[in-house]
């Protein structure tokens, strides 16, 4: 297979443990680790069957998971004093320095930020966009209302109600990745939203979903999409990014 | 020189100005004391308050500067060349991080975030919403990053102090963002 | 959209506009006809008459835009060169090259520099920093560079022997900038 994605638009193993735990009402001080590293390496797996670019951090983590989770079904020592340290407690300081930095940017995502709805005579904002340059097109993603991590979550839901009687062999013969956006592009332009399910209609076998999966990741990392999802984890929509019509 | 024209020519720098404006900046071209000059622009923040007018003085990084009034966003958009600065949530998160712990090294930012951080500290590099303030003093002497004037500016702020206490709380639920 | 919001978008409209704001640069914001615009513009005109306010709105070029006053130009001069240069660090280093061996020759300078300073030394001719001070009597007469009053005020120097003695230091770290 040679398409391969590339996922820079993910923010790293921290902040897709912090969704899961998030998703599945968790308290962090008591992470129930088995469940949570479960979960994490189907995402993983998730990505990989997906042919993403997987960073070497979510391995590392993975591992740390691992780890936690076999040194918590040891038995307490009975030598050790009774004040034998949590195996979670580095990761959830961790976990929780990151969300307290996670809640800053929020906070500054909210802020009254010049070039947005107010303007200066400045050349702040003009010399900003002048250096649109080809790597800022790579960092700058469309992500604005979404987290990557959500839209694969839709993915999975997807993915999962597909239909199984093929194998996982997936063949992209029947259809490439390039014809896919093209296709999805002509839907875009004729409607103004589309709901994210709504790619998903139709033949509903595992390769067609995993292609129009790639399809919009490709998309999204070309800044030619734009995602919105209106509440935390609520449906999600999808439009061209030209043809976006304000208010 | 009169208060009247004081406060003229305090208009005309602010208009002239690309940056806000300071109090030093002022001082250091008319003969006045910090505190006839900070009257004068209290009042022409007063003066300029109505709410029709079409911009206002903000004190901001420091300074003040002219800003127009957000009632008149939707039109001002479609002037050319004005387009909102477009920053990711790894940009964002990373800025949260310099601007709370600086000075602050490459390799303590990518503790917090779990990821490598070298893309997002260039690209703010390149939008001078942090610069390097130095090289730390321990082995390798990596460079210590600091925001900008141009950061306090860009999301509204008077001064680094004024960014919120980031409390350690845990019970509220997660936004999705 | 009134009449009175009508004049405050003008007003944002003419504080971002960096080049005279024409009739057909509104009308195509807004939807009023040319007639309306030009009437709000004339009250707007009007408001900003006063003498004593630092700017006015002058009609230049087919357009609009707000000039500072002459009777602050005084001042303003002097903020002026208050701005931080913007020069590349091509062009500082020739600077300190003609600063330090005037009168120097281009020849000399790319001696020094190991590129071409066509371009550059045109640039700092036009910025006035620096002027053509004559030909040097050798075979093709090359064009002889030295420094200018305005580089003086720029850099905040006395004279030219106020520039500091240049020290062969080589242990300077290199910023990352």
């Amino acid at each position: 297979m040679s398409y391969k994605v590339k996922l820079d638009i993910f923010h790293g193993p921290l902040d897709l443990l912090l969704h899961l735990i998030s998703k599945n009402e968790i308290d962090i001080y008591d992470i129930p680790v088995s469940i949570i590293t479960e979960q994490y390496l189907e995402y993983l797996e998730l990505m990989r069957s997906l042919n993403l670019d997987i960073a070497g951090e979510f391995l590392v983590m993975a591992s740390t998971l691992m780890y936690i989770k076999s040194k918590m079904l040891l038995p307490p020592s009975e030598e050790a004093d009774e004040e034998e340290e949590d195996p979670r407690a580095d990761l959830v300081e961790r976990l929780l320095e990151y969300k307290k930095f996670k809640e800053g940017a929020v906070w500054l995502n909210g802020q009254d930020i010049l070039g947005q709805n107010t303007f200066a005579r400045s050349a702040l904002i003009l010399d900003l966009e002048a250096k649109a340059d080809e790597r800022d097109k790579e960092e700058t993603l469309s992500l604005e209302n979404i987290s990557v991590i959500e839209l694969f979550e839709a993915f999975r839901t997807v993915f999962s109600k597909a239909s199984q009687h093929k194998s996982m062999e997936i063949s992209f013969s029947k259809l490439s990745v390039a014809e896919r956006i093209q296709e999805v592009l002509e839907i875009l332009k004729e409607k103004n939203n589309v709901e994210f399910d709504d790619f998903f209609i139709k033949p509903y076998d595992r390769s067609f979903v995993i292609i129009t999966f790639v399809a919009l990741l490709e998309l999204i990392r070309l800044s030619m999409i734009k995602v919105y999802q209106s509440m935390p984890f609520g449906k999600i929509l999808i439009m061209l990014r030209d043809v976006e019509t304000e208010q | 020189m009169n208060d009247v024209e004081l406060k003229g020519l305090l208009e005309a720098m602010l208009l002239l100005s690309h940056k806000p404006l300071t109090i030093d900046n002022i001082i250091k071209i008319i003969d006045k004391d910090k505190a006839t000059v900070k009257e004068a622009i209290n009042e022409l923040i007063v003066a300029y308050s109505d709410d029709e007018r079409g911009f206002y003085i903000e004190e901001v990084a420091g300074g003040y500067q002219f800003r127009t009034r957000e009632r008149y966003s939707f039109w001002l958009k479609k002037f050319e060349g004005l387009r909102p600065p477009r920053l990711s949530r790894a940009a964002l998160e990373t800025l949260a991080i310099i601007a709370y712990k600086q000075p602050v090294i490459r390799a303590e930012i990518e503790d917090v975030r779990g990821v490598d951080a070298g893309g997002v500290l260039r690209h703010l590099t390149g939008k001078k919403l942090i610069k390097v303030l130095g090289r730390k003093d321990v082995p390798g002497r990596p460079l210590v990053y600091g925001t900008t004037k141009e950061f306090l500016e860009l999301f509204n702020l008077k001064d680094i102090s004024s960014l919120p206490t980031l409390r350690d709380s845990v019970d509220e639920p997660e936004m999705g963002q």
